[in-house]
């Protein structure tokens, strides 16, 4: 029997999954910021419009200090909380329609795709006549920002759904309403999850747009001032607090896909 | 020699048409400038793109985005451009017809009131709390509402949901016409010399070429000049009027049709300062304001925003 | 030795109530491929009908379109009399790829056919636990269906269907996963279930030992298109059919000559062209 | 054997499959215009935010007249596609890294959600300094908009793959190549496609920011300048050119996705 | 009667070598639920090991971990001698859910396998046709995977792993979802493949008529957690195995009452505890 070579049988499998690893995050985000600092510092990064990320630091220690930053985050999470609820709620309740009824898909799906392309910014005299100036129109235009991600990726979820598990539930005679909560909703999680990563982001984006409007505090109030002001230090300051609320967000959603999703892998 | 190759930021506004009578007419060319204009949407990335030296000129209010960049060694005013004077058709005040029923029929009356701005900071804030001043009361009794856009505040201003707000007489005009808006004051009542826009250019150019930033300064003036005479004086007879409008409408309204644009340009047409003269004392007090509200640093001087070697100054 | 576990409630499976089932002149094409070619079959209630016949000839899409799941081209399938009240689905089924919830542990899995109906929490949780230590998973209860092996994921199946108390059993393959013994435990028990409550049933299988243990009559079909080669009818008891039977080895034997003639036939035809 | 009542078998299955009906669109979409336009005429909807879709559709007849409909549309088409396809190119990528290896993600996704949530008009003055004020700032503007959402949808996609068929690829000696090619990527399709979806669409509205600087053409530029001239006619004639650009690219993503996923029911 | 079609090219399998495998001390355990408990084993080249165990013993498992898509928890899985150049995949699976992409038709199924090889387009379309035909699919090349019946994807199955030439072959039910003459016909076409090229194969099957027929050496495993309890020997070579065999029946007789003592142990724990 040829030779006697002896070898274990190579290990071909594993891999595709994943195991979370904080040190990894924070040597890449301390990392950035040395960088940062330091390119800034030899010059390499133009003080103009990119400061130190020292001197946005000291901005934000001044934030704090001047009792503002609780007043400024506040306001915006109240209306990112408000707005963010409603519209992935809505757009969740919206895509499940289109997913689940043809007629529904043919007359509402190039709709989302026409209204979704429409800037927010472009509708902000609208949304001043029919929600105000006060923080209706705020709402709102978070509200409207996550609502049509929400449904393209819910849509899209449900569109994915094994097709044999929903014959299954038929054959069992589960009500329709039955099968779209226990097979379509946890088959299309997934996906609806991933967009509630995109749709967080997209309102954190749009609290800039929002406060446009009136908006004494919130956060991006504090950004557009500093804007206009050419504040870099400011802005980067409040950049940041974006760039926190987003990783806070992400953060929560992967605890809830943790729970939602632990039947996978 | 062959000409200067330089960049001139604007904005589609008949406020910027002395660029373009300029450039039209060949003023530019005949200093010895090859020109190019480069169009923005909004003043603010115009000085960004002057800081980064992708523009060399450019003509926009001072605001405190200015001043921080020219805090940072990057630009310099170098003069005037829009400017109120007596006796002259200047920015007006406004109410809603909700809150002028209601008892606002004079500036006086603004206390506690709520006024339409664009952003903190902009002239539009400036001016509210001018009023605030000159009336007597505190600023922060007048409630300014930060909405970024003109027509957002028209469209505010219009359905009551702000009680009041300034802006140039052509526009107020139109809109006291209608049934919503009433005008209650005027502006240079409270801010007499009220320097509304500058031109300004990098500090690079503004200290190593000297030269040419004067050529740039004789082009613009001589624009300025025919506009003021065509439309803001109307000395140099109608076809000259006709002309301009003609010449601006290439750049201003271009999708409207001459004829719906040309009342536009007509009523939009403020007087360009002579010679870009600059009135630094309005300046001075602008940047008083900006430093009174905490929003740039105190230690800023007006010679760190001003360049007063260029044109004269008062 | 096995059968029904004496904890079973006696009044579990009483209200059996026999339903008829008719085909009459099914046919059925997916695209131009026809695949049922006029069908036509009566199965009295608590009659058992193995049906048997070539991979792909139509076996699970029969019973796709007798369960209502697919709606034949031509022809129609009648149901006689009415379902048993006590029965939560009168038509159930056991899929041949066992159509488990990835996100439901084996315990959810069953109670998902059972929620859509009024019945208390508790009972439900009996019904539950009977019909896992009735396929032998009761330590699975918690466990999602990626960790279970092909045989417990079938068992899970067949656990599910026995769960709604059906009335008429559209089975595909059922046991096909499972190794002997375990397939023998569970035959047991499905033939003791039928003679306490005579269910109606539609068994398909490839396993012909396994058809001539349970069918009254055993439908063989032919390649596809799948028509009605023959039905053999046998007439012993349920009861009376243990292992080693001469006159069951005969049936078995006289099914599968008939079965590798249309094979051969098949093969002769590849052959020439 | 009870009684004799005979009933067709009543039929379970079915549903939850799509026909695209195009009339029923039509429908939807004539009856909103003439809901508008009545709505206009009589007074119920304002005008003075929103003119009366006919005197949209005039400003937007001018615009062709103009001749300038062209020059805009080819201006924004070309950042569009050139920001999208990089975009788009690049976040499948990293996404796609994010999603297949350990560390990568743990280094990098918390980075996407912190980034993403950074308006980009806030980035508009580091666009100018880093890439000018020609189509380099614009193209970056859209392509730094559609990336992020694109990485998401990706790892979400790459993450929902079932398991045991990369198990059945490592079997058969695949290389890591191939199975990230011809498992996992066609696997993680549909989630990649209706991301695609999504960034379309923000690749749209991106464009009103990306022509904020220095744009002399675009359909961006044009609905500013609108907007600042309170044109409202032509700043609804302007955002249905979007909208437009918006349903074209739901289409052409709709007809990619009747190629690629044809293999599903 | 059927055996391998004739067109098949003679050197097409010409160069299976023998490979070893040896199992040491095996134990692998699912969180704190043993799956395998001390399993040794050594196949020799060119032999056939048929594995059966009640459902849930662990076969899967076992086979996994022969072919290197797991690490046991203890113990080695040794490989001794060269994988023979000829094979393109020396340790081939046959998955017991048969593992097809759904996004590939039954042709790209199989050439999925084929493709990460130096082979021209013409020779791998020459492979594809053989095995298709050989597993009675060749109708159905351009098919999706949810257009085959639950049989025809088992087949799909089998066609791709013969596509690869393995040297060892790990198949894990390869036929359970089969109809008995096409199982028959594929039955015969492997024992005809193994008499002319010896390859190694570790089958994996809960039907003992199967076991007796295919295996060298029969593997029974007990229940969970899985430990050999016996290993039966069948002398007979494969050629002389035909149907209706007294030996093998005896064997097999054997065989099933060694599973049910197995079994009726587990009910007896279940009854009192
Ligand atoms: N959804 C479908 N679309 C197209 N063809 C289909 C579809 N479902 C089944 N078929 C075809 O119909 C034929 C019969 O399939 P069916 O599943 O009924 O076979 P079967 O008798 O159950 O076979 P097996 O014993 O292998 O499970 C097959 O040739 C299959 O390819
Ligand atoms: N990924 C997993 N995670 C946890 N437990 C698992 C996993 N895979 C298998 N098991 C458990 O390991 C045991 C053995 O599973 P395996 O699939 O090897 O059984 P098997 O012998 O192949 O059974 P069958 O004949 O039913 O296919 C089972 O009890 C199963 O629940
Ligand atoms: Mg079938
Ligand atoms: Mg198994």
């Amino acid at each position: 029997m040829a030779d006697n070579e002896t070898n274990p049988v190579p290990f071909r499998g594993g891999g595709f999954s994943h195991k979370p690893s904080f040190t990894v995050w924070m040597m890449v985000f301390v990392m950035l910021i040395l960088f940062w600092e330091f390119g800034s510092n030899i010059g390499f990064i133009s003080n103009l419009v990119l400061p130190a990320p020292s001197e946005a630091f000291n901005a934000f220690l001044q934030l704090i200090d001047s009792g503002m930053l609780w007043k400024h985050l506040r306001a915006s999470l109240q209306r990112l909380i408000l707005g963010w609820t409603f519209g992935t709620l809505l757009g969740v309740g919206v895509g499940l329609l289109i997913g689940l009824f043809s007629n529904v898909r043919a007359g509402l799906s190039p709709l989302v795709s026409a209204i979704f392309a429409i800037p927010k910014i472009a509708l902000l005299p609208l949304f001043i006549i029919w929600f105000g100036i006060g923080e209706g129109s705020k709402v709102a235009t978070i509200l409207f920002g996550t609502f049509f991600p929400t449904v393209i990726a819910t849509y899209g979820g449900v569109d994915n759904v094994d097709r044999s598990l929903i014959r299954m539930g038929q054959s069992f005679g589960l009500s329709r309403l039955s099968i779209v909560r226990k097979i379509i909703i946890p088959g299309a999680l997934p996906a609806i999850l991933s967009g509630f990563r995109i749709s967080a982001s997209i309102g954190i984006i749009l609290l800039v747009a929002a406060e446009m409007i009136g908006a004494e505090f919130g956060v991006g109030a504090y950004i557009l001032l500093a804007g206009s002001l050419m504040a870099t230090d400011q802005l980067i300051a409040g950049v940041s607090i974006l760039s926190l609320m987003g990783l806070s967000m992400a953060w929560v959603i992967g605890k809830v896909e943790n729970y939602f999703l632990k039947w996978r892998v | 020699a062959a000409a200067d190759k330089i960049a001139v930021g604007a904005l589609r506004f008949t406020s910027h048409a002395a660029t373009f009578v300029a450039y039209e007419r060949g003023y530019f060319k005949d200093e010895g400038l090859d020109v190019e204009i480069k169009f923005f949407q909004a003043a603010q990335p115009i000085a960004v793109a002057i800081a980064s030296g992708d523009v060399d000129f450019g003509v926009a209010p001072i605001s405190g985005g200015l001043i921080n960049l020219a805090e940072k060694g990057a630009i310099k005013v170098i003069g005037g451009v829009l400017h109120e004077e007596p006796g002259i058709d200047g920015q007006m005040i406004l109410a809603s017809k909700k809150a002028y029923d209601s008892g606002l029929t004079s500036p006086a009356a603004l206390k506690g009131k709520s006024f339409g701005i664009t952003q903190t900071g902009s002239s539009f804030h400036y001016v509210a709390h001018k009023i605030a001043d000159k009336e007597g009361f505190a600023r922060s009794d007048i409630k300014v509402k930060p909405l970024q856009k003109v027509g957002v505040i028209i469209g505010a201003l219009k359905s009551g949901q702000i009680d009041s707000w300034s802006i140039v007489p052509h526009i107020a005009k139109g809109l006291a016409k209608g049934p919503t808006v009433e005008m209650i004051g005027k502006v240079s009542d409270y801010i007499p010399d009220y320097q509304v826009t500058t031109v300004f250019t990098s500090t690079a150019n503004a200290s190593d070429k000297k030269e040419m930033v004067k050529r740039f300064l004789k082009a613009f003036s001589k624009g300025a000049d025919d506009f003021n005479a065509a439309l803001v004086d109307k000395t140099a007879g109608d076809a000259a009027a006709e002309d301009m409008i003609k010449l601006i409408h290439k750049y201003v309204y271009v999708s409207r049709p001459y004829e719906k644009a040309a009342p536009s340009i007509r009523n939009g047409a403020m007087r360009i300062n002579k010679n870009a003269k600059l009135n630094i004392t309005n300046v001075k007090d602008q940047l008083a304001w900006f430093q009174s509200e905490n929003m740039v640093s105190k230690s800023i001087t007006i010679d760190t925003i001003v360049d007063p070697t260029f044109v004269e100054t008062y | 030795m096995t059968g029904i576990p004496q904890s079973l409630p006696s009044s579990f499976f009483h209200f059996f109530i026999f339903m008829d089932l008719q085909l009459n002149n099914i046919t059925h094409a997916y695209g131009d491929m026809t695949v049922l070619d006029d069908i036509d079959l009566t199965v009295s209630g608590g009659e058992i009908i193995c049906i048997v016949g070539p991979s792909g000839c139509g076996k699970s899409t029969l019973l796709r379109l007798m369960g209502g799941l697919e709606r034949p081209d031509s022809g129609e399938v009648l149901l006689l009399g009415e379902p048993p009240k006590s029965s939560l689905n009168p038509l159930t089924y056991i899929f041949q790829d066992f159509a488990l919830l990835p996100w439901r542990t084996v315990e959810g899995n069953i109670s998902l056919a059972l929620e859509d109906h009024p019945i208390s929490k508790q009972e439900s949780r009996k019904i539950i636990d009977d019909v896992l230590s009735r396929t032998h998973l009761s330590d699975f209860k918690k466990a999602w269906p990626r960790q279970l092996s092909g045989g417990m994921k079938q068992r899970v199946a067949i656990a599910r269907a026995l769960a709604v108390r059906p009335a008429v059993m559209l089975m595909d393959e059922p046991l096909s996963a499972l190794d002997s013994q375990t397939r023998e435990l569970l035959m047991d028990d499905l033939i003791d279930l039928w003679m306490r409550e005579s269910f109606t049933a539609i068994y398909v299988t490839h396993n012909l030992q396994e058809a001539v243990r349970f069918g009254h009559r055993i439908v063989v079909l032919s390649r596809r298109p799948g028509r009605v080669r023959e039905i053999v009818k046998i007439d012993k008891p349920l009861s009376e059919r243990g292992a080693d039977n001469e006159e069951l080895d005969e049936v078995q034997h006289y099914l599968w000559r008939l079965m590798r003639d249309d094979a051969r036939a098949a093969d002769r035809e590849l052959l020439n062209g």
